[in-house]
């Protein structure tokens, strides 16, 4: 019963800051509603039996990314809502259109619903599946094919570092 | 349990192609003495390990396929192939960079550090096992570019073509990751372990023996959505909108790469993870002979009108995206035989394109080598005059672009066509032929424009670097482009391993 | 050793090396390019002529028995792979035998000669090693087309001559109208040349292999031998492959397909628009590509698939009916040309018309007989116009020529000798060509009247043409007064020159009186001993080839193990008969031409008579002064019928199908696309929100393509 | 009783949202972190499912899809100041110098 409550709520917040992010003209405020989301998304994770993941949400998206974020748009100078004012054209009205029919396109092909639960398994028993235990143990088993992603990851964070100095330094 | 030894031999010219990124980098930023040569070091550095790689890649052609890293990388002829493909690529974007780069005052050990990376990104790609794998090499090769694209940074058409770039870039990432997930959730069952998996092993494995029973709509829609990635990455009608600014606004040197190493790339992964969903092919056929036609005729027709070359030429590497899904839906619809020549021919046409796009920027470039981009068609008038090198190589590019015999651009339409007709596709083959007749239009244009105007504006005056390693790069890809197209039998045989995709 | 097949190989591979070579010159003789390749570029040819005619010399022995030599490189047994299409591997494999090395020895031959007349003419060009890499290049596409051993190998020489006269067409760039020109020959031939690709696509799937011969004997040209042998004392349409008949409806529409792409190469209607324009080029280029070597491959086609054609009757019918319409539509447009270069254009139409007749009523050794003619004596006209053309210092409007006789008597004398070889004179090349032609239509099954009766009207027309074309040219009286030069206000005309007879009005100004003396002719000389010599060479063979070929039947001999041979009625005239007639009809043309033509003025603008202070009767046209001033009024007939009525054929098919049809067909989809390039850019409008909705789009696309396929799979 | 549905339902509507908002916002940084919003939600299927088919599978492709967040991060919050730094404004309305 406390999922189901726990989990109506966090949903519903969760839709809400998200749809507040983007009709929201001030870029500040996008960021802090999509904090909420993360964060909401963060709670979700625990209902999951995610809770590395979680605080690795709470960590890295709704700390480091997001304040990166706050800090790009501070430094630029973006905070007053009037710097980027929308003008009037059909394009907000036909992209909510596409967006519903995607939606509803997802939705009624019954394939978020109809799923195959593996026989045996009960979703709904709490399992410690994502400990920082269980995940490190997973994530570097050699029988598993996360090992070579994982260094592969390595690179791109490399690639990303490298790519972001080149971008962001300021002689050229 | 295969040996981490055998593991990394796998991958062994990604990891050469990494392990040059270090030096690279290390190499330029912690040795004086080599950051006061970095002109030269850089690229002769990046030449020798991708050549290194290629090498290594050469010598295990023969090797027999297996999968690594617990089925997380697979090292198979068609990887083998595509790798080779890629590393010509670079090879030949790095010849064209050096000069180019001078001239416009961008020369960074960074450049190279980026190639690089972006190049083991790109081999992962071709080496993809595994969908989580291939998201992470997808981004690898992604990021680099975005940053290669905005390279040039005191220009605004640079940096405005990397954050458009980037946005979409990262926009269609998102697609695709979410496209895994279902993937991922749909593909419950189809496991021998009894377990949902995003090996592409596995998945083929199981939907050999289930068909489309062993999975559900979910499976379907995640198809869909990664299929968006992809369609983003190759640039496929409607997903082509950002290939023309992109293209126009990159420095050329990084626009010749990143044509010709993210369509290999692309179309690689496109081919393998298709090969696997050849048992239910009818799923997705209908669709991409559509994105296919609509490719075809959406790239020719927009670039009717342009007078910009570098946009003209994006929007014909949008043509030629569209010729070659159409091989790939013939590979999807042919059996027998012609399954395997459709994935040869396929991949023939990729080198074709290769060669080509490489040419035609190649020769941008080489026109830019007085210190002034050559861009617009009005740039090219009355080449013949001022720079025969320049025209004649243009005009065997045109005419390979055009698919005008001899070239290889031409026998790789045929072969297209060919297989087209083969598999039964009789109006997507039309359609091939239709769109190809447009696009002399534009093609002929350009040589008209170099051979039978004036030149209206006396640039020859100006000082022109030499650039010998330009001047071999055009001079490969043309002799290439003809010789292959006067006898392609010969690279049919070459690429003819490419036929054994390891799916099961 | 040399075997024929290493031989054969050394045809193409000599005007490709003189093609690199000339290509490189300029890098590698720097100052001296442009003497060395003008020794280089025709040398190669002739030297290629004289291996033809090496392998021609070994092989004749041969030739007669039914074996045709497929010879192979590198002289090896077995053929190289060339491109490997699934199901059948194509060999880069050469076809030598009778057809191809007729074929190899025109374009060695007479393109050699033009070769060596282009050095001459190309003197002064600074651009000249580039005319010449066109020119070998040219030669190794057309060589590639006539000797390669399948039907891939002879669309790649198709396809690679449409570039090089595309390359030539518009070498002289700075009039426009060249340019354009060559980008309306380019896309009209693309047209036909769809055509050809369908048929050989169709070809591959009815017989499996795109080989003309081969090992097994199951060549296309095998398969459809075999059935017409087969044919000849059981039914028609006896081909079969692998024991399966080839129904006559699939065999038409190869056969039709095929032809459509022969009508873009050689001009045929409706596809003949591009050729007189094409003649903005350079005169040589006229001479070789446009006279006597590119423009007839679409009969060497049609040839090489007589086995085929002869079982498809209607294509056959086809081939002839449309052969006709051209050879007299374009017989009717020459009759009023002005300029001298758009006369000869007309009349190679016309003429490739009369090939394609003698093709459709069954006798290809007619028509490949007269190819070689037509070959020789049109590049003779070609070349002696343009000496014309260079000795009038690039005048080509006739009306401001004439009397230039004695300026240029050797030219004039060649020139005569080609126009009595065009126009049928007994005794020459063309006669005797034309008369095969018209005998064997004559008595063909159908229409043989008809078809002779329209031919002879052609060969009348023909003769008339080109007597007036002479007399205009070279006329005893001048139209202008000697030794000035000319006006400031004409040294435009080379611009109004480009744009061919669309001017017409505005070139009939020029024609009054009042300019009469506004030319100056102190300039008009002879042609230098190299653009002579060819013409002298051409001029021979113009009068001896026709009558040797015939009387020693060398010719239909030659190529009589390579077509088929029609079963024809008896003709109701004997061949001498024929003779006669032809020559007396050849003879009256050129002497209606000769009464119109000698007198120095003829008025073609249609005001005859100054209508001042005359009686009434002295008004009236029958008067016997005014009747007798205005030459019987032949000219009003000449204007009333000739001109209105051919003038109306010019406008009707000219105009209606050229600017209607074709052009219209071109420009209109030209516009189409154009404006849905238009209207598609204006999506791309840089914002990325737009690129992303454009995204979203296909994303449902993709989501509802997938769904809608999956449901439908399910079921 | 809460099923795997429910989040999968959840994550759609998340994912719709991110998708609309790339759409219609004009700020690039804006946009991105729509594009964020999606890949979150991207998450929060994967661990679902996961968990659904008893996997540890699920939060494994999360944490490569947090990396590769992090690096597009980096990377585009870089190509943003710089294209602030050469034209003053990231206004993606005047971000427009290439089109048709």
């Amino acid at each position: 019963m406390v999922t189901v409550i726990a989990f109506w709520v966090l949903a519903i917040l969760s839709v809400v800051a998200s749809i507040a992010m983007v009709v929201t003209k001030n870029p500040v405020r996008s960021a802090l509603a999509l904090v909420g989301t993360f964060l909401c998304v963060a709670a979700l994770y625990i209902l999951l039996s995610a809770q590395f993941i979680a605080a690795v949400q709470v960590i890295v998206y709704a700390g480091a990314i997001m304040v990166l974020f706050l800090f790009v748009i501070m430094l630029l100078n973006l905070g007053s809502p009037g710097a980027l004012r929308e003008r009037g054209s059909l394009q907000p009205v036909i992209a909510t259109g596409m967006g519903i029919c995607f939606l509803i396109a997802l939705l009624l092909s019954g394939s978020l619903i109809k799923l195959r639960l593996p026989a045996g398994a009960r979703p709904e028993v709490y399992e410690p599946l994502g400990t920082v235990r269980g995940i490190g143990i997973n994530l570097f088993d050699p029988k598993q094919p996360w090992l070579f992603p994982f260094e592969a990851t390595s690179i791109l964070l490399l690639v990303a570092v490298v790519g972001a100095i080149i971008m962001a330094k300021r002689k050229v | 349990m295969v040996g981490m030894s055998d593991n990394l031999a796998a991958i062994l010219p990604a990891i050469i192609v990494m392990v040059t990124g270090f030096i690279v980098l290390l190499g330029d930023s912690c040795l004086p003495a080599w950051r006061n040569n970095g002109k030269a070091f850089n690229p002769a550095v990046t030449f020798v390990g991708i050549a290194v790689a290629l090498f290594f890649d050469m010598t295990r052609m023969g090797a027999k396929s297996a999968t690594a890293f617990s089925g997380a990388v697979v090292d198979d002829p068609f990887s083998r192939i595509s790798i080779l493909l890629l590393g010509v690529a670079a090879i030949l974007a790095v010849l064209l960079s050096t000069t180019y780069l001078e001239n416009k005052k961008l020369h960074h050990g960074e450049y190279y550090v980026l190639i690089l990376f972006s190049l083991f990104g790109a081999m992962l790609m071709a080496g993809s096992n595994d969908l989580i794998t291939l998201f992470v090499s997808i981004e690898t090769l992604s990021v680099a570019l975005y940053v290669l694209a905005g390279f040039a940074r005191t220009e605004e058409r640079s940096e405005e073509a990397a954050l458009k770039y980037f946005l979409l870039g990262a926009f269609a990432a998102g697609f695709l990751l979410y496209g895994i997930a279902l993937v991922y959730g749909g593909s419950y069952g189809l496991s021998h372990t009894g377990q949902a998996t995003t090996n592409l092993t596995e998945i083929g494995a199981g939907l050999a023996g289930s068909g489309l029973g062993g999975v559900t709509v979910m499976f379907g829609i995640g198809l869909a959505l990664m299929f968006v990635g992809f369609a983003f990455k190759a640039a496929l009608v409607p997903f082509h909108m950002w290939t023309p600014d992109v293209y126009q606004g990159s420095p050329t040197s990084v626009t010749a790469y990143m044509a010709a190493l993210t369509k290999i790339a692309i179309f690689t992964v496109i081919l393998r993870i298709l090969s696997v969903l050849t048992p239910i092919s009818s799923v997705w056929l209908m669709t991409a002979q559509l994105l296919a036609i609509l490719t075809m005729f959406g790239g020719n027709i927009l670039a009717v009108t342009q007078d910009n070359v570098k946009r003209m030429l994006a929007y014909s590497s949008i043509a030629h995206a569209g010729y070659i899904m159409a091989g790939v839906v013939a590979v999807g619809a042919a059996e027998g035989k012609f399954h395997d020549l459709a994935i040869s021919s396929t991949m023939f046409y990729l080198f074709a394109y290769t060669l080509m796009t490489i040419g035609s920027f190649g020769v941008l470039i080489w026109l830019s080598r007085r210190g002034r981009d050559c861009q617009t068609l009005g740039d090219l008038k009355g080449l013949v005059k001022r720079d025969p090198i320049g025209a004649y190589t243009m005009l065997v590019f045109m005419l390979s672009l055009g698919g005008i015999p001899p070239t290889m651009g031409f026998m790789g339409k045929l072969m297209i066509f060919n297989v087209l007709l083969s598999a039964g596709l009789t109006p997507l083959a039309l359609c091939l032929g239709f769109a190809s007749i447009i696009s002399v239009y534009y093609y002929l244009r350009v040589v008209w424009m170099m051979c039978f105007m004036e030149p209206d504006r006396e640039t020859i005056t100006e000082h022109a670097t030499e650039s010998g390693g330009t001047l071999f790069a055009i001079g490969v890809t043309v002799v290439l482009s003809l010789f292959f197209g006067l006898a392609p039998y010969l690279a049919q045989t070459l690429l003819a391993p490419a036929t054994s995709i390891l799916v099961r | 050793m040399l075997s024929t097949s290493n031989l054969a190989m050394w045809i193409i591979l000599l005007p490709f090396l003189g093609f690199l070579h000339n290509a490189f010159a300029g890098l590698i003789w720097k100052k001296n390019a442009k003497k060395v390749v003008s020794y280089v570029a025709p040398g190669v040819v002739l030297l290629a002529f004289g291996v033809a005619l090496m392998v021609v010399m070994t092989e004749l022995p041969n030739a007669h028995d039914h074996r045709l030599i497929g010879a192979l490189i590198p002289g090896t047994s077995a053929a190289t792979p060339w491109i490997n299409l699934g199901g059948l591997r194509i060999n880069f494999e050469l076809l030598v035998d009778p057809l191809s090395l007729l074929m190899a020895m025109i374009v060695t031959g007479v393109g050699g000669l033009i070769h060596v007349y282009a050095t001459g003419y190309m003197a002064e060009d600074p651009e000249q090693p580039r005319f010449f890499t066109y020119f070998n290049l040219f030669i190794t596409m057309m060589l590639i087309l006539v000797l390669g051993g399948n039907f891939l190998l002879m669309f790649v020489g198709w396809e690679g001559v449409g570039t090089c006269s595309y390359l030539l067409i518009s070498f002289w760039y700075k009039q426009s109208e060249n340019a354009k020109a060559g980008n309306k020959a380019f896309i009209v031939n693309r047209v036909g040349d769809l055509g050809f690709a369908l048929g050989m696509m169709l070809i591959w799937s009815v017989f499996g292999t795109l080989s003309y011969f081969n090992d097994k004997g199951t060549g296309v040209l095998q398969l459809a031998g075999a059935g017409h042998a087969e044919g000849a004392h059981t039914a028609l349409h006896a081909i079969s492959v692998m024991g399966t008949p080839v129904s006559v409806a699939v065999l038409t529409t190869i056969c039709v397909l095929l032809f459509v792409g022969a009508m873009g190469k050689s001009a045929q209607i409706p596809l003949w628009v591009w050729l007189p324009d094409a003649m903005a080029g350079p005169t040589p280029v006229s001479a070789l590509i446009h006279a006597a070597t590119m423009v007839t491959s679409g009969i060497v086609m049609v040839t090489r698939c007589s086995w085929l054609f002869s079982q498809a009757p209607q294509a056959m019918q086809l081939v002839g009916y449309i052969g006709l319409a051209t050879a007299f539509v374009g017989a009717t447009i020459g009759l009023v040309q002005n300029d001298i270069k758009r006369v000869l254009a007309f009349s190679t139409v016309s003429q490739l018309g009369y090939m394609f007749l003698a093709c459709g009523v069954g006798n290809y050794t007619a028509g490949m007989f007269h190819v070689t003619t037509h070959a020789i004596f049109k590049a003779l006209l070609f070349l002696g116009s343009g000496a014309v053309i260079h000795s009038m210092l690039g005048e080509q409007d006739m009306r401001k020529m004439g009397g230039l006789r004695k300026k240029i008597f050797k030219t004039w004398l060649v020139m005569w000798v080609g126009t009595y070889a065009i126009a049928g004179v007994p005794g020459l090349s063309g006669f005797f060509s034309k008369d095969e032609i018209l005998h064997s239509a004559l008595s063909s099954p159908g229409n043989g009247m008809f078809l002779y009766a329209v031919g002879l009207a052609i060969a009348f027309m023909t003769a008339f043409y080109m007597n007036r074309l002479m007399h205009k040219t070279f006329g005893v009286t001048a139209q202008f007064v000697d030794g000035e030069l000319p006006h400031q206000h004409h040294s435009n005309f080379d611009d109004h020159d480009a744009h061919g007879h669309d001017d017409h009005a505005h070139g009939e100004h020029h024609d009054d009186h009042a300019h009469e003396d506004g030319h100056g002719h102190s300039q008009v000389h002879e042609s230098p001993a190299s653009m002579m010599i060819p013409l002298y060479v051409l001029a021979f063979f113009s009068v001896a080839f026709g009558a040797w070929a015939k009387f020693t039947g060398a010719f239909e001999k030659f190529l009589e193990p390579v077509v088929p041979q029609m079963t024809h009625l008896e003709a109701p005239i004997t061949e001498s008969m024929g003779y006669i007639i032809s020559g007396c009809v050849a003879i009256a043309g050129l002497t209606l031409a000769y009464i119109l033509y000698r007198k120095p003025k003829v008025v073609e603008t249609g005001q005859l008579i100054p209508a001042e202070t005359k009686t009434r009767w002295e008004k009236s046209p029958l008067h016997p002064y005014t009747f007798l001033l205005n030459k019987w009024w032949w000219d009003v007939v000449y204007n009333g019928i000739f001109l209105k009525i051919g003038g109306i054929f010019a406008i009707l098919l000219w105009k209606v199908v050229d600017a209607g049809i074709i052009n219209g067909t071109i420009e209109g989809l030209g516009w189409i696309v154009g404006g849905f390039s238009r209207l598609f850019r204006k999506l791309q409008t840089g914002y990325v929100r737009n690129y992303a909705l454009a995204m979203l789009f296909g994303v449902l696309v993709i989501v509802l393509g997938v769904l809608g396929s999956w449901s439908i799979a399910a079921k | 009783m809460i099923t795997t549905s429910h989040f999968l339902v959840l994550s759609a509507i998340l994912f719709t949202t991110g998708v609309v908002g790339v759409l219609v916002k004009r700020n690039p940084i804006v946009i991105f972190m729509c594009v964020e919003l999606m890949l979150n939600a991207a998450n929060l299927s994967f661990i679902a499912l996961g968990r659904h088919f008893g996997q540890v599978n699920g939060q494994m492709y999360v944490i490569f899809a947090l990396a590769v967040a992090a690096a597009e991060v980096s990377v585009g919050l870089g190509i943003i100041v710089a294209i602030f730094r050469a034209k003053e404004t990231i206004n993606v309305d005047e971000i427009n110098l290439m089109k048709s």
